[in-house]
């Protein structure tokens, strides 16, 4: 067990699936799937695999995805990393023929596959295009594929591992802003399963929900209201499709009061599927929503830090919802 | 003024009193009243790129004609049900008038064997044709095409979703676009594992304005990839005539640009046809990079099901649902008819001592018998089980039903 | 006044736009612009407008979404009609592209186009691939676009006149199993606002909300259940985005009992934004949900009209949920 | 070896004790040991495809001169900033090397009247070359690039999103690929109401292998739009020389295939880039249809930002951030300064005469002057102001902020 960075423990399990799989491939366009660690060895795919398997592409993250998806058709495990830029130009491929081959199929097709999809959104100055933690909601409405999203290093090489071996297809979001982030993290393989929820913080006060980029501001927030003696149920729900509802739903059933957390746009942010089937499942609890406005990212670090939540938005929401 | 070697067939037809199963096509050709024999015969010696046909065991010359005449007899057997039963539930995009693109190609290729060697084929809306010729079984097809839970995809998909991966046809795509970059995806997993299985994607002229045409061309230039992309121009993207969308008359133009060695053929001819496959097959297998067909060809019937057709006959006529920017003349098709794959495929093969007139009615008849017991085990078949939709969305248990609320 | 049919009723608004504006264009791809209506001139923009302004293209819905964007940005009014089948094409140019030009440039970038996106849903036997009405999820939850869908020829009509005249980017999905339905429809301009819903029945016991292709269901249902005595608020969104909130939270806030159904898969469906923004206003309220299940439609008949939803399903779910 | 008409200006700079500018740039020639100007004689002659720029008038030539210049200036200074003060939040995909390229085609494009009568441009992630050659006000776009409220576009965009479509500066864009295809929209636009307008899309060679790279030229060649395609091969994208994803050596040859004209040309050297983008231009408003110029060209800084760079020095060297594919070698950049777009602009007037030395350097002077109290003027400027963040989503009115719950 050392102390990791998220890329250098992704990359791990990586290399690990890859050395079990001589068949398996990754394919990459700008971010060179290289990472180094105090005290690790350099991890360099490319060099280690060669470029048959490891591949640097052109600037077709629709291609990427397709192409992996038909490894996957072919028998072949695969995964593609698309930065953040292209992270909506796959959604087509990935929603109409990753998502529904097997279906449609009737079980013929296998596509164990992963989509890595860099998303963004904790940069003030770069916004507009370049600020895309919205595309979580596209990506989890999507049937037939599993859409998880890891806030720590630990549950990003557990889920890295668990996508890698699944045979269905995984959308794994990855939150650029996170990947420095470092924790203690096994150096052998192990899973985080795709379907659970982690309860982070127990408490019974309120329930708050988030997932991915929104997770370390939650914590924040859980940390000082705990401190002022407010029970804090924080849920990270890693996944977004098949969503954990039982473990929300307990909480909020105990709890009776659900603040959801999301940088996704407000309109039908994965925080509105939570509340919903909470609704549909508890009765008499009391809900609210703290998401990025129905705006495009600006520019200005004035407008765009404004806009983003924050552990103070979330502390002061929890208050009123408890008040 | 029929050239000696179209004649044999025609005679033997006229000859043979069971002979009735051409006879619509030849009233056609006749009232038509000019043969297009000599342009056919000009075009084979301008496009005759290989002597790989010629050199073939009769048995596997005779399995080619076997594979035309059982697209056709599919294919026309269903658009008569389509006409005349109304309960059937099927439908499709008739391959007919294109055989000769499928049953040459696949015949190319390597059919039989584990997953993990044989050929890979990715079809379009317009499966029909590839997947017989890849050897998808008959039956299990027709009682797919039927919603049957027997079938092929045990009626999930239905016509344009049928997959065998067991024959190595991954199989029918809705959509036209990414089929073409799903296939250089497989050729790619198969380079990465030193395999040296070919994969084949077969296309209309529709998917050359796509982007993902360029996609799909490009990478498989750039990391060469074991890939044919066999375009068969049967010149409609629906009811759009293919300059609309392509500026160039050979769409193999295309593929050249890119650096891929393509070839133009006579869509008609499945020897045609064979013979550049087979070049580029064994190019791809030996690491040499992709390879491109384009196919001129023609579909009898219009893009869907079999509006304007009539039970019995082959091809549908006139019809014209809209006031559309570009539709089919009608004397178009009927100068496509007379070119047509069977008569070619059989002339040849009576032209080289392969069969005789006899042995060619006795095939087609076989072929009848065979596809007629195919729809009839189909409709046998039990429907599905409505719970079932919530299957086979993950590779394991089922999802929840959410529509009763 | 005439009866009419859906189709020709929105070509009737698209042809006098185009009248009153020899700049606009119109992009189509296999679904030629023509349409006629009994008693009625036959409608056909491609021979009317000709083919500078109305263009036949290839299959290449990406291509068409773009250019309608450029004939905007360029000044140009425009609309692109997007068969179902590609429906997903041009999701990325539409979520980041339209949707963003105009708050990047901090104003300065205009869009007034139409993305005419059909989607089915309604035909057993086609499935897969060819139905696809999870999409309005995705279109629905980008910023800076406003999404409608109607669900009858009135307001097929108005909402097509007023997203033509829309300075705004308008995805307007084309719900195709409907485009057949036919009511008395004005003959001169009219315009139905891009941003209200609509009352369809008033009663105190349980809203009901839905939209497009779920409206027929819903007034299906609403008709029974207001026949056993049952009062219904059955409440049309029309426009997914921006949603008008007020409408149905009122609508709760006396009911009581929200009942929500979609076509769209389950997951992130519409009807989660609905239940969530009332939860977060209402208190004490009940809460359901009907919607496609999370899985890709099957072609099979039997399957496919098991798992849609229809009257009966509704009905039985509003009892449940009232009694 | 020198040859003459590059000795007057080099001469000149070293006899005017004014000149430092350009010593940087000088001191690494010199130590790099061999001058490039012969190669650079025999290009010019080579892809002297016409001699429009020959016959422009004086004013107009100085005034490309000038904006070359004011490009490298803006650059540097930029450069500089975000090297020297940590205050300071802008950041640029720097355009330095590549100014004939912006330089020369906006000359040959309509930059002022009413927006219905100009040309379009459209750009990239690597934009302010291109903004400043089509006429954006500098003090604003500087303003911009630092998150003003006064910006030109209020600080909502910043330097990947400029856009002032007052001067037909349709804008940059964050995304490669869907740019051209935009462009090619607001052409049909443009064709569709009987302008006489051409729109532009300046691109990397990155923007080859992307989807949209097709989509764009086939209904530009299809529809005969108004659309010129300028492709700056600058050898990489990002970190990866442009051999990574495409087969052709000239990426022209990609547009030749759809039957559109391209040329190729020194992109070092503006009167070559200027001579042919004319050419296309004619040929767009006279009707004609397409055209494709790819302007080989380099960058002098890395993709993003000033790493490598140090105050005052021109270009970036010797940054390898990651063990990367393909990253350039420090020797190519060398070698492509010595054919520096300045240089070459300066010693072609002087040769022309058109400018001598002297006034070179005013205008030097006076350029550097200007955005000297540019980037001052959009340092004084205000913050924006949070709540603004909810406006021009839509035309009208604001959002509800949901960030507090
Ligand atoms: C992305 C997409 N857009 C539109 C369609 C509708 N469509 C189905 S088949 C077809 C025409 C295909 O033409 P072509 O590729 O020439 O094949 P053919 O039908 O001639 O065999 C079209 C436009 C589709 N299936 N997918
Ligand atoms: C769709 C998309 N994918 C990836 C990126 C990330 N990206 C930004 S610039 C760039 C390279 C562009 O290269 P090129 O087109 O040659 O332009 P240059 O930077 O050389 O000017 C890449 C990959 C992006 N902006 N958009
Ligand atoms: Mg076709
Ligand atoms: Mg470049």
């Amino acid at each position: 067990m050392t102390e990791k960075s998220w890329m250098y423990a992704v990359l791990e399990a990586v290399q690990a699936e890859m050395r079990a799989d001589p068949a398996m491939t990754w394919i990459f366009e700008l971010t060179p799937p290289v990472a180094s660690n105090p005290g690790m060895p350099v991890i360099n795919l490319e060099t280690e695999f060669g470029r048959r398997r490891v591949v640097n592409t052109g600037i077709d993250e629709m291609w990427m995805a397709a192409a992996v998806t038909g490894a996957g058709l072919a028998g072949s495990r695969a995964a593609t990393y698309i930065p953040y830029q292209g992270a909506g130009m796959p959604f087509q491929i990935i929603q109409n023929h990753a998502g529904k081959l097997r279906h449609m199929t009737g079980g013929k097709a296998s596509i164990p596959v992963v989509y890595v999809i860099e998303l963004t959104g904790q940069t003030p100055g770069f916004a507009g295009q370049h600020s895309d933690y919205e595309l979580d909601t596209a990506y989890a409405h999507i049937a037939g594929v599993r859409t998880v999203v890891p806030s720590t290093p630990y549950d990003a090489k557990g889920l890295m591992h668990a996508a890698l071996r699944s045979p269905d297809p995984v959308v794994y979001l990855y939150p650029a802003g996170l990947r420095m982030l470092t924790e203690e993290v096994p150096d052998e393989p192990y899973e985080v399963p795709l379907d659970k929820a982690a309860v982070r913080t127990a408490g019974g006060d309120i329930t708050i929900v988030s997932s991915g980029p929104g997770m370390p501001v939650v914590m924040e927030a859980a940390a000082r209201l705990q401190a002022e003696g407010v029970g804090v149920e924080a849920i990270d729900l890693r996944a977004l499709k098949e969503m954990d509802t039982e473990t929300f739903v307990n909480s909020v059933a105990k709890t009776r009061r659900l603040l959801t957390v999301d940088m996704s746009y407000y309109t039908l942010c994965p925080g509105a599927e939570v509340i919903a089937r909470t609704a549909e499942n508890v009765e008499g609890a009391r809900y609210k929503r703290i998401a990025f406005p129905d705006a495009p990212p600006p520019a200005s670090p004035e407008m765009f830090l404004w806009m983003r939540p924050n552990a103070d938005h979330v502390v002061a929401a929890a208050k009123r919802l408890i008040g | 003024m029929r050239p000696e070697r179209d004649l044999a067939p025609a005679e033997a037809r006229q000859a043979d009193p069971t002979a009735t199963s051409r006879r619509g096509f030849l009233r056609i050709a006749g009232l038509a009243g000019v043969s297009l024999s000599l342009v056919s015969a000009a075009r084979r010696a301008e496009a005759d790129i290989g002597f790989f046909a010629k050199d073939l065991p009769d048995d596997k010359l005779t399995a080619m004609f076997r594979t035309i005449l059982r697209i056709r007899w599919h294919e026309r057997t269903m658009a008569d049900k389509m006409l005349s039963d109304p309960d059937y539930r099927g439908y499709n995009h008739f391959y007919a008038g294109q055989e000769a693109v499928a049953a040459g190609a696949c015949a190319a290729l390597r059919n039989e064997g584990p997953f993990e060697q044989i050929d890979l084929v990715y079809s379009t809306h317009r499966p029909t044709g590839h997947a017989i010729a890849k050897g998808v079984d008959l039956k299990k097809m027709c009682a797919e095409n039927d919603f049957r839970a027997t079938g092929l995809n045990g009626g999930y998909g239905a016509q344009m979703h049928l997959s065998d991966p067991a024959v190595g046809f991954i199989g029918a795509d809705g959509m036209i676009g990414p089929g073409p970059v799903l296939a250089t995806g497989s050729a790619f997993a198969i380079r990465a594992r030193g395999s040296d299985q070919v994969v084949v994607f077969f296309g209309g002229d529709g998917t050359y304005a796509t982007p993902h045409f360029h996609s799909a061309l490009n990478n498989a230039r750039l990391l060469d990839l074991p890939f044919i992309y066999v375009l068969e121009n049967n010149l409609y993207h629906q009811y759009a005539h293919y300059s609309f969308s392509c500026p160039h008359t050979d769409i193999a133009e295309a593929a050249r640009a890119y650096g891929i060695p393509a070839r133009v053929v006579d869509g008609q001819d499945v020897f045609q046809v064979y013979n550049a496959m087979h070049e580029a097959v064994e190019r791809a297998r030996a690491g040499g990079g992709p390879g491109f067909i384009e196919a001129k060809t023609y579909r009898y019937y219009n893009h869907w099901g079999a509006p304007g057709a009539k039970v019995g006959e082959l091809g549908a006529f006139g019809y014209d649902p809209l006031a559309i920017s570009s539709f089919r003349p009608e004397r178009e098709l009927r100068s496509w008819m007379q070119r047509d794959p069977v008569d070619i495929a059989r002339a040849t093969l009576i032209d080289w001592g392969v069969l005789d007139a006899a042995r060619a009615e006795a095939i087609e008849a076989e072929v009848r018998a065979e596809v007629a017991e195919a729809f009839a085990w189909a409709a046998r078949q039990p429907l599905c089980n409505p719970e079932d939709g919530l299957r086979h969305v993950f590779a394991e248990g089922t999802v929840i039903a959410r529509q009763f609320g």
